[in-house]
């Protein structure tokens, strides 16, 4: 709430005596602004002050008054908003205060920034001012209040309209991975009970995994050896086979035990008894 | 069943609006011309007939709703809701979206003067904006734009509902008038079908 | 207002069914034996009128619900019209995760610069998405991965189909020439079948 005499009215009289000395300052609860320009443009205002001539002392002590009360209390980020503007406001009366020419450019008058910004605020306060009158004709209409739930017949969900365009052209918006700043947690024990079930879950989706898949997306050395192990535990469980083509070569992992592989049939899926698997790259998750 | 009657169904099972597309599916027989045409008739007939709801568009789609002046009457129940009142802030930076979409975080910081990444992530939340690509400069920054959604909240059938910079003078002046009228405008937002 | 229009208005909105004196709360010049009649006169109205909808008495309260015989027009219409479509949000967390996956929470929000929870609920429910392990760290948070249904929704055989991200602007560019070449085919096609 701001407490204006009849005194304080008069802000943009002649220089010389401050309208403002010996007069109550100005209450105002910050809460009601959404900002610094709110505030500031709050003052001028209600001053009727020319925004085009703002008397930038004046308006500096005024702004530093409203906001003193309020700071200790603000979240830190918010304090530090007002305290920014403040800020530049004393920068621009410093400025003003250096000697000019006598008839100044609007361009290089220190102010013109400020003045720019404000009324672009106030631009946009006039259609929030639309938005809130929209939004307060919409409340008025209410919809169906109650509408029965008529479950989708059985089977049939209903499909998505996104279609591969739509979810690569948003795939393209993502931007580019920043390069790893890895800090690790002091390893965390990782069992291998886990690794074991990661796998099963991943041979859902994909008939070979890249080995180090299992591991590398945390990064550490306990994680690879619990991989390692769930890995040679599987293998043994005949539930995959492990194959790497030469020596420091890719270790993928194939679903289904030698056996099923061998008999060319059974509970995995089939890779083809020449057991290369290079030939179907179809299911495979890669790194 | 007539193709209004299939319509007027459909319409009045949904909470949201409909595009006439999406209605055409109710049934094979019907074309979205058909759909068109049986929601000019039913709009007519509930003129007519002085019911208490009417169909109106918003966004894209058709809704049925309840006509503005029974508002004071069904403010009253508790098993009626309403529809919630946006933050200052929120209003604030949708506002700024919508004029000036595509935009980025930091522009509609520099025209608030304060950070907007919270309030901007409960307005792509309620889906009133949504990002709508990346500009150029360091680190490609998310570029935000209004939603389907933000039609339906503001009752608006488009965009261009809203007025331009130029007109908002204008607009201005009429909604002052309006307020000290305080005679509820039947007519205006949302939009019915049809006008 | 007449009492019927009052009344319409409060079954139409009212998410509950109502009694006839809790309808008469609507105004306080409204008596319960006026909101009988008002409901029996609406009765005969939408009976006269062939209205899709009808006023139904459940338990004490009364309601209005379209009339049983549109069910398989709705039921029809929830299975096919329902389109629901991904977000621009949700579609971009689903790029994040296709191709970082396994990632948490946390890291897909640092991509994206807002929250995340919401949007990866919906992935989940639709099933695109699911958790597939936990990472390290305090509190050792989900991660999650694309599914086979995934998959299946656009057509991928396997997480290799997608282009890398370089070759992505090539691949974009590549289907929109297919959208703009499909447009005069769909203009021909009513002359070929007319010939």
């Amino acid at each position: 709430m701001i407490l204006a005499t009849p005194t304080e009215r008069t802000a943009n009289t002649p220089r010389g005596k401050s309208p403002l000395e010996g007069v109550e300052p100005f209450l105002v609860e910050l809460d009601r602004f959404q900002g610094p320009l709110d505030l500031l443009l709050h003052l001028i205002r209600a001053q009727d002050i020319d925004i085009f001539d703002i008397p930038i002392a004046h308006i500096t002590r005024q702004f530093q008054t409203a906001i003193a009360e309020g700071l200790d209390d603000m979240p830190l980020e918010r304090a530090g908003e007002f305290l920014e503007m403040a800020a530049s406001l004393v920068r621009i009366k410093a400025q003003l205060l250096l000697p000019r020419p006598e008839k100044l450019d609007w361009e290089e008058d220190p102010r013109a920034e400020l003045v720019r910004r404000l009324l672009e605020y106030e631009h946009f306060q006039d259609v929030v001012h639309v938005l809130e009158r929209a939004e307060a004709q919409r409340g008025r209409h209410f919809g169906k209040g109650y509408v029965p739930d008529r479950p989708a017949p059985e089977g049939m969900r209903p499909e998505l309209a996104v279609d591969l365009a739509d979810f690569l052209e948003a795939a393209s918006r993502i931007p580019e991975p920043p390069p790893p700043v890895r800090v690790r947690a002091p390893t965390k024990s990782v069992t291998v009970a886990e690794k074991v079930s990661l796998v099963r879950r991943l041979f859902e989706k994909a008939k070979r995994i890249a080995f180090e898949r299992l591991f590398e997306p945390w990064g550490t050395r306990a994680h690879a050896t619990a991989a390692f192990l769930a890995a040679l535990e599987l293998a043994r469980q005949q539930v995959l086979r492990i194959e790497q083509s030469k020596p420091f070569a890719p270790i993928w992992l194939f679903a289904g035990g030698w056996i099923a592989a061998t008999r060319g049939s059974g509970e995995g899926p089939d890779h083809g008894a020449d057991g290369s698997g290079d030939a179907n790259r179809a299911g495979d998750i890669e790194p | 069943m007539k193709p209004e009657q299939i319509v007027e169904a459909t319409l009045f099972a949904s909470q949201t609006p409909l595009t006439t597309s999406e209605i055409a599916r109710a049934d094979d027989e019907l074309s979205t011309a058909a759909v068109s045409d049986a929601i000019q008739a039913l709009r007519e007939a509930y003129e007519a007939e002085e019911r208490a709801f009417q169909i109106y568009e918003l966004g894209d789609g058709f809704q049925i709703l309840t006509r503005p002046e029974f508002a004071s009457y069904l403010e009253r129940f508790d098993s009626v809701a309403r529809s919630p009142y946006l933050s200052g802030a929120a209003l604030e930076t949708l506002a700024i979206v919508a004029y000036r979409q595509p935009i980025g975080r930091i522009e509609i910081e520099e025209v608030r003067g304060v950070g907007a990444s919270s309030v901007l992530r409960t307005l792509t939340d309620w889906e009133l904006v949504e990002v709508v690509g990346r500009g150029e400069g360091l680190g490609r920054p998310l570029l935000y734009g209004t939603t389907r959604r933000f039609l339906e909240h503001f009752g608006l059938r488009d965009l261009d509902e809203l007025p331009s910079p130029e007109e908002l003078p204008v607009v201005l002046a009429g909604l002052e008038e309006d307020a000290s009228d305080a005679e509820p405008d039947a007519a205006e937002a949302p939009t019915e079908a049809g006008a």
